[in-house]
């Protein structure tokens, strides 16, 4: 395995000049496209990329106009994994060298419908570094509930009303669920947060076998928030705690950022206009639900 | 066309006798053949069926055996209420059996043979395994096959060491029924 | 022409067809009664018999996925199914036809639950007709080995470029051993060239695939697809025609005509029952009677062509469908009798439904179904569809 | 070429115009963004201090490394608006488009 701290890393200045996701259709302001875009630089020209349905696929690929400017296809909503490690075990058979399959799917093609084959895929220890680009509901379709979207958050099919407070679940806890295959590597990261997020592709990208990168990325038309605010928000999400950033290598968990003092949730969330008809008690719910979390992880991870 | 349907127990290797006996004809014999299972899932110790059939030509007919020709049963114990159902009147029927004598009034009007393969398989395997002795039994009670035809499945099938063991209790069960 | 034969079951001449067509992946999930055929390429694999990847994958949608995701970088892939499994890749397969990926598959035809059933008949592909594969059913071991070999070369033809399926009889085909003649490497290596497709990524002209398209242009993809698939009417002689110079076996193209030639009545079948009907029509002939079998080898693309010239020749046509489509009548009578409706002449029809979660179809019933049709040339009897062989009355 | 330019595309008239199934030339751009932009981004390159922060984060991948100046390929900036919020030093303004 390469030593991972002997990888050059990849930052702004030295970046590829090089655009694979250009031109596409995503709404202005799209979070999950600056994923796309950052993770691409990084793993550069010898790059597979299969996307299931949802944003990234939906706005790039409409023909004529083919926004990947790289080896692309779109593959069935739940299939993106196994077509990935398709991919990887043709790429392998014909003898390329040097290639990388990547993945990018949303948070309800990831934790929900591709979830089985993703666990495939990672128990095969498939050659494939999976993305998911977690924007907390189906947001292609018109931002329906997903396993990931969090407690309080209004959606079409989690409306809030008097009688339900919108979404009553919390997130699905799917990075320790991915690290629970014992996988060689898995991540979380946000970005608003995009140095610590490429240098985990670049990471992954060096490590052989079935990597795992959770990305938060805004969504401002299905969040409520204006088009310049993405990368802030995305944040905000962090900094307030409700997002973690974190690593799983060799066995051990590894908490990038474990702040003294978070700033505030109720900011966070009142920026949002999927979660302004929220109430104190909603909050407070939110903010136990974070501290108990974090109690956690401090104490196993730390 | 000639139908041959084995009786045995989950585990006790009547398939592979079948199977056997299907190699002797077609690969050994240059006749055609075909061999299957009672299809389904295998249970170990369930009563199961295999059947063979053999013919000159070349076997078109995919429906189940309906009237069998010969019927090799390795364990006496599956001779139960309805057994002599789709087995041609006159047929022989062999049963792994010490005394054949007990069924010559339940099994009435069929050629009745018995061998002991158990004994046989315990003298020679150490093991009560009795699915090769009962296909050599079949080869000499039958000519379907040639010995020759039938040791040589056995060489083809298995690997040296377990095929030195059974093409030696098919020898002794040929004769053993040749000489009775 | 040096032979090498050897008694093996349908499943297993299907994994020798395989590893002779070097697939570069294999991607496959277990089900009864297909699953001898992975146990043995897995086998082959781990021998080094074969060089391709082995995937152990976690599902039939995943198989299908990963076989897509391998020949869309241009690698021959292989996976198999039966009933469940192959209704659980039902996405994937229009997927897969729709991305024109010539992916070959077995299908081991099975009931499709409920009830619960392993055994066979053949609702499980029938049901998947209209999935844009290419659908041939065999008769034998020997069949399924040999059509193993030419769907590679159908299904990657650049003017076909459409995934093939081929089905055997659960049980009736994949669990019965009969001797099967394997064909030497290196003739296969000279009948079937290495997979060459426009439709892959690759470093040297990077492409984007399965792309939307809008309702300007998804017609003419629709389309194009539509064609590709007629194309392989011609394509499927050429091989067949191939094949038989190559490895002295014929298989007749679409269909093939058994004692059809001055034949009166005629039953028409898919599969392993063809075998017995044959049995069953040589008796009849040997009393007489004008009998014939139409084996229907190709479902998709269908022989239209096939149905509608023997139907110009006989005067009762029977069906065989080992399927039902509830609330009408067998898929295979739906299509034979489309074709039979396109020419100008009456001809007396019958739809025989058995044979279903693997009930025997002995030569009894079949003689049955013979005598219908011989009687209803003589206005003896009436056109109709019927489950044949059940075991209780009926309200009827 | 670093990033695709928008192509002009020849519709299909005869089917075989068409690829055989859905694949394509990857980062062909028959099509621009240019008309989704309310606001446009306008860059002071005196206060720039080329820290790239917006290069880096721009959904669209629009902001151009150029010797030392930001370049915005204006067929492609949606006007998000993200390159200004982001600025460390203001100076990039999102003014109004005009027809």
């Amino acid at each position: 395995m390469t030593n991972l701290v002997d990888i050059p890393k990849v930052n702004a200045k030295n970046m590829t000049e090089k655009e694979f996701f250009y031109g596409h259709k995503a709404c202005a302001g799209c979070g999950g496209s600056v994923a796309v875009r950052l993770a691409l630089k990084v793993l550069g020209e010898r790059t597979y990329t299969a996307l299931p349905a949802g944003c990234m696929s939906a706005v790039g690929f409409i023909y004529p106009q083919m926004a990947f400017n790289t080896n692309a296809i779109i593959t069935t909503f739940p299939g993106a994994a196994s077509m990935a490690s398709g991919i990887a075990a043709g790429a392998k058979a014909l003898g390329q060298k040097d290639v990388k399959t990547v993945v990018f799917a949303g948070d309800g093609g990831t934790a929900d419908i591709g979830f089985q084959a993703l666990s495939g895929m990672i128990d095969r220890n498939d050659d494939v570094l999976y993305i998911c680009y977690d924007n907390e509901a189906y947001m292609n379709t018109g931002i329906q509930k997903s396993g990931l979207t969090p407690y309080g958050t209004k959606t079409t099919t989690t409306p809030a009303g008097k009688n339900i407070p919108g979404t009553v679940t919390h997130k699905k806890n799917l990075f320790e669920i991915i690290a629970a295959h014992d996988i060689a590597y898995a991540a979380t990261a946000s970005i608003g947060y995009p140095q610590d997020f490429l240098n985990k592709v670049n990471k992954a990208k060096h490590t052989k076998g079935a990597t795992f990168i959770h990305v938060y990325a805004s969504c401002p038309t299905g969040w409520g928030t204006p088009t310049e605010t993405s990368i802030e928000i995305a944040k905000d999400a962090v900094d307030c705690g409700l997002i973690f950033l974190a690593e799983f290598e060799d066995g051990e968990y590894k908490l990038n950022r474990n702040p003294k003092e978070f700033a505030s949730v109720k900011d966070y969330l009142k920026k949002q206009g999927r979660f302004k008809h929220m109430t104190d008690e909603d909050i407070q719910c939110v903010i136990e639900n974070r501290d108990r979390k974090w109690a956690r992880m401090r104490k196993q991870w730390l | 066309m000639k139908e041959i349907r084995w009786h045995g127990r989950g585990g006790q290797g009547g398939f592979t006798a079948s199977r056997l006996l299907g190699i002797a004809a077609s690969v050994h014999g240059g006749k055609h053949a075909l061999a299957f299972p009672s299809f389904g899932p295998e249970r170990r110790g369930a009563p199961v069926l295999a059947f063979t059939k053999i013919d000159d030509s070349k076997i078109h007919d995919r429906s189940e055996v309906q009237e069998s020709d010969y019927v090799v049963v390795m364990d006496e114990t599956l001779i139960t209420p309805g057994f002599e159902k789709g087995i041609r009147l006159g047929a022989c029927i062999l049963v792994n059996t010490e005394n054949i004598e007990k069924y010559r009034e339940t099994l009435k009007g069929f050629d009745l043979r018995g061998i002991d393969a158990t004994s046989l398989a315990m003298e020679v395997l150490g093991r009560p395994i009795t699915n090769t002795a009962m296909y050599g039994a079949l080869a000499a009670a039958s000519g379907l096959v040639s010995l020759d035809a039938a040791l040589a499945s056995i060489r083809t099938e298995m690997k040296p060491k377990l095929a030195e063991l059974n093409t030696k209790i098919v020898e002794r069960a040929f004769d053993l029924i040749i000489n009775n | 022409m040096k032979t090498n034969k050897i008694f093996i079951s349908g499943d297993e001449a299907v994994a020798q067809g395989v590893r002779l067509s070097r697939p570069h992946v294999i991607a496959a999930y277990p089900i009864t009664p297909q699953t001898i055929t992975v146990e043995r390429l897995s086998e082959m694999v781990e021998a080094g018999e074969m060089d391709g990847e082995y995937m152990h994958v976690e599902s039939e949608h995943s198989a299908i996925s990963a076989t897509m995701g391998a020949s869309a970088v241009g690698a021959r892939t292989f996976t198999a199914s039966s009933s469940q499994g192959l209704l659980y890749m039902a996405e994937g397969l229009h997927y897969c036809s729709g991305g024109r990926w010539p992916v070959v598959m077995m299908n081991a035809n099975r009931s499709v639950a409920l009830p619960w059933s392993i055994y066979g008949d053949q609702r499980d592909s029938l049901s998947l007709l209209d999935c844009g594969w290419i659908q041939v059913y065999v008769e034998d071991a020997q069949e399924a080995l040999d059509m193993i070999i030419q769907a590679y070369k159908i299904a990657e033809h650049k003017d076909v470029l459409t995934p093939m399926m081929v089905n055997l009889d659960g049980f009736i085909l994949t669990h019965t051993y009969e001797l099967v003649e394997i064909p030497e490497q290196k003739m296969v290596d000279e009948f079937l060239p290495p997979f060459q497709t426009p439709n892959k990524m690759s470093f040297e002209e990077p492409k984007n695939l399965g792309f939307s398209s809008k309702p300007d242009d998804n017609t003419e993809f629709k389309y194009q697809q539509n064609e590709a698939m007629f194309k392989a009417v011609d394509v499927i002689r050429e091989v067949d025609q191939e094949f038989a110079e190559k490895f002295g076996r014929k298989y007749h193209d679409m269909v093939e005509e058994y004692r059809c030639e001055d034949a009166d009545v005629v039953l028409v079948a898919l599969g392993s029952v063809c075998g017995t009907v044959r049995v069953v029509v040589d008796k009849m002939r040997a009393a007489g009677k004008k009998v014939g079998l139409l084996k229907i080898r190709y479902m998709r693309p269908f022989p239209e062509a096939e149905v509608k010239d023997l139907a110009q020749r006989v005067q009762a046509i029977g069906v065989i469908d080992k399927d039902i489509s509830f609330g009408y009548e067998g898929t295979v009578y739906t299509n034979v009798n489309s074709a039979i409706s396109k020419i100008d002449k009456y001809v007396f029809k019958s739809n025989f439904v058995g044979g279903l979660g693997g009930r025997d179809i002995t030569k009894a019933e079949i003689e049955d179904m013979f005598n219908h049709l011989l009687d209803g040339i003589e206005k003896k009897s009436e056109e109709k569809v019927e489950f044949f062989s059940l075991n209780v009355e009926t309200n009827d | 070429m670093n990033r695709p330019k928008h192509t002009e595309f020849t519709f299909p008239t005869h089917i075989d115009d068409y690829p055989t199934g859905p694949q394509y030339k990857a980062g062909y751009l028959p099509e621009t963004n240019a008309g989704w932009r309310t606001f446009r981004p306008v860059v002071d390159h005196d206060a720039c201090v080329y820290c790239l922060r917006c290069y880096l984060l721009c959904p669209d991948g629009t902001i151009i490394k150029d010797s030392g100046q930001i370049k915005i390929d204006m067929d492609y900036c949606k006007g998000c608006g993200v390159c200004a919020h982001e600025c460390p030093k203001d100076a990039i303004e999102m003014v109004k488009e005009q027809l």
